[in-house]
């Protein structure tokens, strides 16, 4: 763990693993709404809507797969102070999110047809909601300093605590919308997964992982570029 | 006897290397007296000293233990007086002395040294007024009446005779002679003319190293 | 031991000095509860059924009003560089300080609520549960709301930043704290949800000081 | 021909599908756009560095 501290090895790896992930992400996206769009039946029930659980349910995924390692990135700032790290955690909340407000405006599509309304109090919606202000919450804290270092510490502890906090919110969430449950609601997964629904389903997840690994490395390598830049003109000035 | 020594410390403020590669060596009964430009990095290395600023390398040791071992003795150990006085506007003198005074296991009891601290300061006659009608001096006098209240060995002083007049500044300077005298330890920054030969340390030749520094790391801290 | 006592004593004796600041938030607790029915209109019936929401929406945000500032005066006078260079471990400061804070502002708004109850037209079976809940879950908000404070020091957006952190983090406490209310209007027996928020309050205590700790170590650094 | 629009008709829930699935590709491909540009503009200003400070290649290498 601690050979990736130094700025320049971990910007090698980066670049390494950078192609491996963008190629990933363009087959299998490109499969996957292959799959999605033509090559997979209409639900008996939903008709053609379900087509948008392919897009929808992958972005939930990864709303919650980048808050975790956001938070797993910002322990690892704050155990061992590695600066490194923090920048992983710093480049990947706009990319959670983007999939965060991806996973409820897909919702919400998803929702219209079915219930007649924009905006369903599912739980799991409400949740990703919560979400979604934890995120923006990191963010403005993030650079709400002037002083960097001070930020990212600072959103580091936020994202420990808020990622401490979400099991809890999803407890009381579901709770919640059991207690308020309206009798005709469907749950928003919709039908059991058939499996000629599974392959696009896997293959859209792998492919929005894979994205994800894409854009983090050039959002991580323009953040130590441009603090690489910050150093040196300090230094000559 | 007690030595505080320090050895290759580097500060780096935001992602600005300050200084590099300090070390001194203060034995009891001495002072040591920060130099060093605006800027150089005199109160880090006291804020460092204190505890509140980690420092982005070399160790701090007492009795060549490494501090950070037992970051809880070195508290008890130390008195710090800073920039800020740290003295509430809303309560009287006596209010906010005893309340630093409760903080320190022992000390709480001890009406002789609390009244020692506010003759020692001339400050008994304010005892009971509230501290925001005090003078900035007045404020700082009730901030180093600390220095007597609450017992500590090693002393780190940023600039403590800022604000203050003569009678203070010789209370002051009376304080710490009773102090080392009693085999206590100063760290100072000061811009005064050195008064008296004591070991040094001059942060303006580590700044420069500092800078060296930066070319081998891309300056990155956390 | 005692310098807990000593961090509450200080604490309690500047918010005596300074009281027009817990009388500020039962004025804002009490405004914004009254704004409820000129929004949704006098019907005692519909007043009846969000009482319990409004009343614990007004605490919450009553409770948020002063949070900001737990830290701040601290922080700026140097008072806070001196906590944490003093011989006390961090944790306790905090907890002092969530402690006096819920003093100061937690107990005033369960003092009031059942006032708001009667505006609001809440059945009387409800009151006994809304104080309950009240004094379970004031102090799960001072405490999670230490960290909030602790972690906006010396940032520019202050009061408003602390709203965006901390909200998300007290929405299971409004959640169970209206719902031990409506279980005990509904003559179903309102212990669960009350032990859930005791639960809460238990783990915020447990688990808020250190966050709250490291935030107010990095920001004295 | 109306195979073609048939299909686009996604069984008449065309306004549900078709925008959940561009607002997807628009968000992702302008993450992606962003991304890239800014990696461009800290290339940029790291090889303007080294143009005006004669520092070594080893040293603004992106």
């Amino acid at each position: 763990m601690h050979r990736f501290a130094n700025p320049t090895r971990f910007v090698a790896l980066v670049r390494a693993v950078q192609p491996w992930a963008a190629g990933i992400a363009l087959v299998t996206l490109a499969a996957g709404l292959w799959f999605s769009l033509i090559a997979s039946p209409a639900d008996y029930q939903q008709g053609e809507t379900v087509r948008i659980m392919y897009v929808h349910v992958p972005a939930a995924w990864m709303a919650m797969f980048c808050y975790s390692s956001m938070a797993g990135a910002s322990a690892v700032t704050l155990v061992w102070r590695h600066a490194v790290a923090h920048v992983v955690a710093r480049a990947t909340a706009p990319i959670g999110a983007s999939f965060t407000f991806l996973a409820l405006a897909t919702g919400s599509l998803w929702g219209k047809p079915m219930w007649g309304t924009w905006w369903v109090w599912d739980a799991r919606l409400t949740s990703v909601l919560i979400l979604l202000f934890l995120y923006l919450g990191y963010m403005a804290i993030e650079n709400a300093f002037d002083d960097r270092a001070r930020g990212s510490r600072a959103a580091a502890i936020l994202a420990i605590v808020g990622a401490v906090n979400v099991p809890i919110i999803k407890f009381s969430v579901d709770w919640w919308n059991t207690l308020h449950q309206p009798a005709s609601v469907v749950r928003l997964d919709g039908p059991a997964i058939h499996p000629s629904m599974l392959t696009p389903l896997v293959l859209m997840a792998v492919g929005y992982t894979a994205l994800y690994l894409w854009i983090l490395a050039l959002r991580v390598r323009a953040d130590i570029n441009m603090s690489k830049v910050r150093a040196l003109t300090l230094r000559g000035a | 006897m007690a030595v505080f020594s320090g050895t290759d410390l580097r500060c780096v403020r935001g992602e600005r290397p300050v200084f590099d590669g300090v070390s001194f060596r203060l034995n009891s009964g001495a002072v040591l007296e920060l130099r060093g430009a605006n800027g150089t990095g005199k109160s880090s290395l006291l804020r460092m000293m204190t505890g509140l600023l980690p420092s982005a390398g070399g160790t701090l040791s007492w009795n060549d233990e490494p501090i950070a071992a037992d970051a809880d003795a070195h508290r008890t150990r130390i008195n710090y007086i800073g920039h800020l006085d740290g003295v509430k506007g809303m309560l009287s003198v006596a209010e906010n002395l005893r309340f630093w005074m409760s903080l320190r296991a022992g000390a709480e009891a001890d009406e002789e040294r609390y009244h020692m601290a506010l003759a020692t300061f001339g400050i008994e006659a304010l005892a009971d007024t509230p501290a925001r009608y005090l003078s900035a001096g007045q404020r700082r006098r009730v901030a180093l009446a600390r220095l007597v209240a609450c017992p500590a060995s090693l002393w780190l002083l940023d600039e403590p005779a800022t604000a203050l007049d003569t009678a203070a500044a010789a209370a002051l300077d009376h304080t710490m002679g009773s102090h080392l005298g009693a085999g206590g330890m100063v760290v100072m920054s000061t811009h005064e003319p050195a008064r008296h030969p004591t070991p040094r340390v001059d942060l303006n030749d580590y700044a420069r190293r500092a800078r060296g520094a930066v070319r081998t790391a891309a300056g990155m801290t956390a | 031991m005692n310098s807990f006592s000593a961090l509450i004593a200080r604490d309690l004796r500047l918010a005596c000095r300074q009281a027009s600041d817990s009388l500020t938030v039962l004025a804002f607790f009490i405004l914004v509860t009254v704004l409820f029915p000129l929004a949704v209109g006098p019907e005692p019936g519909i007043l009846a059924r969000i009482g319990a929401g409004v009343v614990w929406v007004a605490a919450l945000l009553a409770a948020m009003l002063s949070m900001d500032r737990m830290f701040q005066s601290d922080y700026d006078d140097g008072t806070l560089e001196l906590l944490v260079a003093a011989p006390i471990p961090l944790e306790i400061v905090v907890l002092a300080k969530a402690s006096a804070h819920w003093l100061t502002t937690g107990v005033p708004l369960i003092a009031a609520a059942p006032l708001m109850g009667v505006l609001l037209n809440l059945e009387p079976e409800g009151y006994g549960a809304l104080l309950l809940a009240l004094a379970l879950g004031t102090p799960s908000l001072s405490l999670i709301g230490a960290v909030g404070a602790a972690l906006i020091l010396g940032s520019r957006r202050g009061g408003a930043l602390l709203s965006l952190l901390i909200l998300p983090l007290f929405v299971p406490v409004l959640i169970f704290g209206v719902a031990a209310v409506e279980a005990s209007l509904t003559d179903v027996s309102a212990r669960p949800q009350l032990l859930i928020l005791a639960a809460l309050a238990l783990a915020a205590l447990a688990l808020t000081p250190w966050p709250a700790a490291a935030a107010l170590r990095q920001a004295v650094e | 021909m109306d195979m073609i629009r048939d299909y686009f008709a996604m069984g008449g829930y065309a306004s549900f599908v078709w925008p959940a699935f561009g607002l997807s590709a628009v968000v992702v491909v302008a993450l992606l756009v962003v991304s890239l540009r800014n990696l461009r503009l800290s290339e940029a200003a790291l090889a303007e560095l080294r143009h005006v400070t004669l520092l070594s290649e080893e040293e603004t290498h992106p």
